[in-house]
């Protein structure tokens, strides 16, 4: 049975259920079981599942990532948040180092069980250490495996799975999603690592997406769609392993590639899907891929210039109808208002970032 | 305390109280489009300590700078405008209120990493050593910064190197909505652990303007005879919300009691009151401060307010030096 | 101290000591093609610390592991298969001497990250505080590795939760070849560092094996009856190179008296020369510990030897479980 | 006036050269005044310049990387060294929240003249721990520069260029250049910074590569031109930012790309150059980019299991082949042992590692 419910309450869902049917399962992070619940993710769950089970932590990111390890050596399976992506640079020996090899490296004997929730902040000026999305670094580590669920309904499946998994999973969260409804099926189910969505069926272009951007690139079909052009929207929901079939078997039908990426464009996860559309696609790519991402720079604070430093859903049109080699338009021939502010996820927002 | 040093630390506590009261006031048209962690309640720290600086001491700070950045003599225009995101503010609009700057008066940064600016304060004191400048240099930090392990690994060489370097924790009890219960054991001690690692140090009441200025007084003269460097550590309690312009108790994170506790001490009231009691000052007296701190308040309001935007390339530009 | 503990004791330390040298004789025939880090000189911390143990008691380990891998019960034939990088190594042959494991014997790890295992000791515990059991967690490691924020942060979560864990550092004075004096200050104290972080310790002579096992023997007493964790640190000394068979002296960072001055305190031959003293061994058992232990490795090694390279194919997998 | 010198002599004489021109200079890390000399690149510096501006630091790499950066603020200009790049990752807090953002975040009042010194690790069972290549992590972030000399005199070269940015510079240097020779000249000189060097000028196919990889692909060129075939080899020596001009120019020419990454291959550098390539050279490629690399899998420690891990010279020879759709060839037929071990730089290296 599915209802209408947000993104966060998704999440919540999902640990609820985990820690209901496992006794092995436990959240740990900061603010955890404060009044906010890490935006909602996860009120109530102290009064649910005890003090031992749902816990606050010390602001000590790369111990406690050890932490976590450790107990997950001994049975546990623990789910660490970090308020922002940008904290657990802290921790990415334990991550790195430990977690991703232990199981490698002692000849699969033991695993680490481990999942680390990482919200990607935006907008309201928090600015360069606030806002950063990090996606790459993980997705290079062997070890490792990365999902970035874009609907409340994936958002539940994908961490059912993460949780289920014998390995660390990073469960990568945008923070403008937790608002966002969909319909979520109330009983527990898994949606599978590995495995991309086909958002929309198209024609035209194959786009490449993910998490936030994925809502953008919608937008965008939607205005595209009006000009008669039919776009085919991958949401990879697991950034690592990549679904390549999905990617290819997209390509194939299209045979043009536009990728769209929140995270910086240099060497970043975007790369890696025109690599890989490159190499084993290339014949039937009818035009050079393209993507688009941040620019290569920190996140500035101002609103102002975060107006210009995040892509609009005007650039997803014109990098769609660029690779049809049609001309590029304005937001105002598309009735954009272009003092739309990209610092909030629309006109009334003013907070919690 | 002289009666000059004495005004002059109620002052600096007035003017950090009355613009952060401004920007609580003027928050909430949504045009300071940044986070802002207000430090009401805390002034005795900033106002004390930065009382025994000398310009070319060096000061860094957490998310929560606002006082410091001002007790040290940061411009308050360029501040205003950094918050509300504009050209001239003091980080050219690229870093808001996290991440104040003012090299005129010493103030190297800002940063809301917690725990962030504590090595780098420790390096800055290290580079003055090397260069054989006798300045000195000021960490400013939370109580949850001491869990992180940088803090430990920055006390360890400080030490190691008698760096010219004080760490000012400010301990509000508080990250965000957790008691330092749910973090550091009971037991815990900081003042033992700078000493275990060969770090002096001292710990007080931190709503007492006058006892930090002398605890202050003494780190400084500590750290600039090259002693070495020094571990203060002043309790104190945040009035508003973690972040933004409100007050949260309705939260229930904390109790009314334990709030209304720690406003009857508050470190500008409590001082106001000794100073009027002592005649050291007149309602005269604060009625003209006020007046003159609103009157530049006002002024650097509307200076941001009025200031234009960065253009948008400037998004693009000052990746690399 | 009853005989058989003290007979014990001294054995497990022959063993180690005739393990190591062992393993330094083979070396050379660059056979064994992974960094070894011999603990010659240091086997009494290992012997000492590992006799409290229990068999479900856990024990996680640094890059100089051999001693704690053997005195906790590691198989001794899956420890020379894995430095040789055969398959039936307790890694796989993935791993070599510094990654060794034997889940029988409560071994869980060793990890040549300065400090990277603290935590996961420390997390150890935590997880069988959850789970409501009655081991402990032990973590092994170096005086460097006190240096790292990690160890500072594990002090604080094992003192808030009363983790079930004892931190043991051995203390050889140096970190490869840098000496304490450039890396920690003088006054550090890494017991008063513990105290401050409300954990109990103790500090000794870890060159003497009946020492550590009643200092160890607190520890154990201490966390299994669930008070909380225990830091323990043993000053030893390193008789070997930091890294490889051979011995380092000539390099020239430590003097030859220095060197000479600790052999004279090695901790087999002092407990030897102690037992015979007493009466409690006498040269026929010490040879025929001997006899038997030099069988054992000549085993050990030829198995180790004689056995299969793990096919190619191992190379991809096991990457995921 | 070039003479014949090691990279360690070159690394060391550029250093040498910085400190006894600039007074700012100084150089950190652990073992930098030991009597190993961290391989010989910091061999007698202490004993020229003094314990204040070589010294060696208590292993606390986060905290000492925010200690660098201090010291920069107020004018001097670190180089820290890690003797292995794994050790780094406890440090990326400060590189990439606080080092690689410090100018923008500011806006531009101060700079971070820091230079990180790396070592990759290789063979000689190290393993999972000490043997990683995360120039990937390093060329996504906004703020830091990334190069990777091959040869001695690029490492002098590039060495004494990052000494002179006035922002951080991630240098990395493989353990197994550092007993290189080559002509270096005696004087100091810069190579610039974003500038790669054809290292062989050939037609038929473009192979881009840096570092430690490079000399393998220049074994390899050796054994293609015995059947014919012509190789370009651009040795990148700057990850970050790219030399697209220079990979444009040879694509152009040759029409065909294969990179080859000392790394792992998903998510890796190998990937962004793909993806320039595929962008932006679209209509000159007559084939599929190709990418060797390692495989997505920790390193293992024994030698037996290293020696399939690494890619072989066979390996970079039947990539060009494949490239030309030529058949591949086996070792035997070109020649080469089979059983040469991969865990040594050659058949006589017993360490130090
Ligand atoms: C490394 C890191 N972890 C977590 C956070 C999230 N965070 C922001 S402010 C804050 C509380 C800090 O508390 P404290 O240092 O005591 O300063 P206070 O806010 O009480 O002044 C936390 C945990 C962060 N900014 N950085
Ligand atoms: C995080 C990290 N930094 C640096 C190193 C390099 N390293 C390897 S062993 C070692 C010395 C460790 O000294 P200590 O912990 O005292 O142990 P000991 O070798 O003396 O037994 C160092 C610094 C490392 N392995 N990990
Ligand atoms: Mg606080
Ligand atoms: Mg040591």
């Amino acid at each position: 049975m599915a209802r209408e419910i947000t993104y966060a309450n998704a999440v919540l869902e999902a640990t609820t259920q985990c820690m209901e049917s496992d006794a092995s399962v436990y959240i740990i992070g900061l603010g955890v079981p404060d009044p906010k619940g890490v935006f909602g993710t996860t009120l109530g769950l102290q009064e649910k599942f005890g003090r031992v089970r749902v816990l606050d932590m010390p602001v000590a990111e790369n111990a406690m990532t050890g932490i976590a390890i450790g107990s997950a050596l001994v049975g546990m399976r623990p789910i660490m948040t970090h308020q922002r992506i940008d904290f657990m640079l802290l921790s990415l020996d334990q991550i790195i180092n430990n977690a991703a090899k232990w199981h490698y490296m002692f000849g699969s004997k033991m695993s680490v069980p481990l999942v680390i929730r990482l919200l990607v902040g935006r907008g309201w000026g928090q600015g360069p250490q606030h806002s950063q999305s990090l996606q790459a670094l993980f997705a290079h580590i062997p070890g490792l495996k990365v999902v970035m669920p874009t609907t409340p309904s994936d958002a539940k499946g994908l961490l059912i799975s993460a949780i289920q998994d014998d390995n660390p999973v990073i469960y990568i969260e945008h923070r403008w999603l937790h608002g966002t409804f969909g319909d979520v099926p109330k009983e527990m189910f898994t949606v599978p690592i590995g495995k991309a969505r086909i958002m929309k069926i198209g024609r035209d272009v194959t786009v490449v997406t993910s998490s936030y951007t994925t809502l953008e690139v919608m937008k965008a079909a939607r205005l595209l769609s009006e000009d008669g052009i039919d776009i085919e929207i991958v949401d990879l929901r697991t950034i690592k392993p990549l679904d390549e079939e999905a990617i290819a078997a997209s390509l194939e039908k299209t045979g043009r590639l536009l990728v769209v990426d929140g995270a910086w464009k240099s060497f970043g996860v975007s790369a890696e899907i025109i690599a890989l559309a490159s190499e084993k696609s290339f014949a039937a790519l009818k035009a050079a891929p393209r993507r688009l991402a941040f620019p290569d720079v920190p996140t500035p604070t101002s609103w102002a210039l975060a107006n210009h430093y995040y892509p609009r859903t005007i650039d997803i049109v014109n990098e769609v109808r660029c690779l049809l080699n049609k001309s590029q338009l304005t937001e105002s021939a598309l009735g954009i208002d272009p003092e739309t502010p990209l610092d909030v996820p629309d006109k009334n927002f003013t907070g919690p970032f | 305390m002289r009666k000059d040093s004495a005004l002059s630390l109620y002052y600096q506590m007035l003017r950090i109280r009355m613009v952060e009261e401004a920007i609580a006031r003027v928050y909430t048209q949504w045009q300071m489009r940044c986070p802002v962690h207000l430090c009401i309640g805390q002034e005795a720290v900033a106002a004390g300590l930065c009382a025994n600086l000398l310009k070319k001491d060096y000061v860094l700070s957490n998310h929560r700078s606002h006082g410091h950045y001002l007790a040290k003599g940061g411009s308050l225009k360029a501040m205003f405008s950094e918050i509300y995101g504009k050209e001239n503010g003091c980080s050219g609009g690229k870093g808001g209120s996290m991440h104040l700057v003012d090299l005129d008066a010493g103030i190297l940064g800002s940063t809301p990493i917690v725990a962030g600016i504590i090595p780098v304060a420790a390096g800055v004191a290290f580079g003055i050593q090397m260069k054989k400048e006798h300045s000195i240099s000021v960490a400013f930090f939370g109580d949850a910064a001491t869990e992180e392990g940088v803090f430990a690994e920055s006390l360890n060489f400080a030490a190691l190197k008698k760096l010219p370097v004080i760490f000012v924790c400010e301990n509000n009890y508080f990250s965000v909505y957790s008691p330092l219960s749910v973090r550091q054991p009971k037991k815990r001690n900081n003042l033992s652990i700078a000493r275990g690692f060969g770090v002096e140090g001292e710990e007080g009441d931190g709503n007492d303007v006058e006892y930090v200025f002398k605890a202050a007084k003494k780190a400084v003269m500590y750290a600039r005879s090259l002693r070495g460097p020094y571990y203060l550590q002043f309790d104190t309690y945040r009035f508003r919300e973690h972040c933004g312009p409100n007050f949260d108790n309705e939260l229930g994170y904390r109790t009314e009691i334990e709030f209304s506790r720690w406003c009857k001490r508050c470190p500008l009231e409590t001082y106001q009151r000794k100073l009027l009691h002592k005649g050291s000052i007149t309602a005269k007296i604060i009625n003209e401060y006020k007046t003159g701190i609103q009157l530049e308040i006002n002024e650097a309001v509307s200076f941001a307010q009025k200031s234009p935007f960065p253009k948008p390339g400037e998004a693009f530009t000052g990746v690399y030096a």
